[in-house]
């Protein structure tokens, strides 16, 4: 029972592209707000601090939404 | 000019390392304090250049891709990305836009003209047979990194 | 065991690179599709090995810190964090929880425990005034890497 437990939780687990992704909504929700608000753009490190994680975590997590890579389609054609 | 701190990265060319290459020299100069917009130009224009070594440099077999990035006083910053492949015979023309070696039409020959657009400075070093070093620099106007 | 991935990184001991290079591990091995849990253990770990070898291994100096990330059949992955500073002439004693050398009580002496406790294996090696290596390997049922 308890190896089927785990099973069914490592299954149910949150994958990290898609925590990823949540994140990097959230991030870029907070910086329209912040925009509207102060009539400029957020310096990373003030996302970081409304959101409540570290710098390099917004950084992290803003790659999950990046644009198709230019390795796979060219994205300027 | 003072360096006042520095990274190096190196990873075989497979095409899944070029988002982790991507992530990493955005993470490490977000110390800057950029914002999204000014890391999005890094990022893209590093992007291409670590591309290009997957994709050109090394065409049909897997090599090793270094990146060694800088900052120095006043927010500068300088990244260079260095392959180990087949080299290009002429940069001024790989460098115009447009131009692509890669027949089929799937390249749009702008990798260089994006760098250049994204960046303050690019400048290409190559030997054919030895590889290409490409060196990208800016300057950051940011309020400053944070001391330790 | 075939390796399937690896990047090495290099970086001064300066607090602000910690966290660039616990970033830099993690989008390493997001290529792995990891959960959010195995992952965040993944970064404890190596933010407690790159912490000490900031404040212990150099500990009035920066020095270089070295890391190695590998990936390997079955989701293997094994992390070299490496210094070349003071070292640890009882590694046995410096990995028992609550140990530290650190006066003032800042410091938890649980770094070791908790790396033991979030990987799957941890092995040190150290020479005094030569430096230390710590080994951290772990499986990560993921549900395997992107192919390229
Ligand atoms: N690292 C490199 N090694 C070898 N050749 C390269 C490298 N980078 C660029 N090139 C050459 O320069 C050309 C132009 O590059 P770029 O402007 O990025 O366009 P594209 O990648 O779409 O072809 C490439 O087609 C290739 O021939
Ligand atoms: N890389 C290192 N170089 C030198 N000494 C180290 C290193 N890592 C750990 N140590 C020693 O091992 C002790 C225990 O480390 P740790 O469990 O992380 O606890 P803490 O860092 O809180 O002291 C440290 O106090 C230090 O004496
Ligand atoms: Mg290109
Ligand atoms: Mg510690």
């Amino acid at each position: 029972i308890g190896e089927i437990r785990r099973y069914l939780r490592d299954n149910n687990s949150v994958r990290v592209s898609r925590s990823m992704r949540d994140t990097a909504y959230k991030a870029m929700q907070v910086k329209e707000r912040f925009i509207n608000e102060h009539l400029r753009e957020p310096k990373i490190e003030e996302i970081a601090e409304l959101m409540g994680i570290r710098r390099e975590d917004v950084v992290l997590a803003l790659e999950a939404i990046v644009e198709p890579l230019s390795l796979q389609e060219p994205v300027y054609s | 000019m003072k360096c006042i701190n520095e990274m190096s990265l190196t990873f075989p060319s497979k095409s899944s390392n070029e988002g982790f290459a991507r992530v990493s020299v955005s993470a490490f100069f977000s110390q800057l304090d950029p914002t999204v917009d000014e890391l999005a130009d890094v990022k893209t224009a590093v992007s291409e250049a670590v591309t290009n070594c997957i994709i050109h440099a090394y065409k049909d077999r897997i090599g090793l891709v270094y990146i060694n990035a800088r900052i120095f006083e006043g927010g500068k910053i300088r990244i260079k990305i260095r392959d180990k492949g087949c080299g290009i015979a002429d940069v001024a023309q790989a460098m115009e836009p447009m131009f692509t070696s890669c027949q089929g039409g799937e390249r749009a020959g702008l990798g260089f003209a994006v760098m250049q657009s994204f960046m303050d400075k690019v400048t290409v070093i190559s030997r054919v047979g030895k590889g290409t070093t490409v060196t990208l620099s800016k300057t950051i106007k940011s309020r400053g990194m944070a001391d330790d």
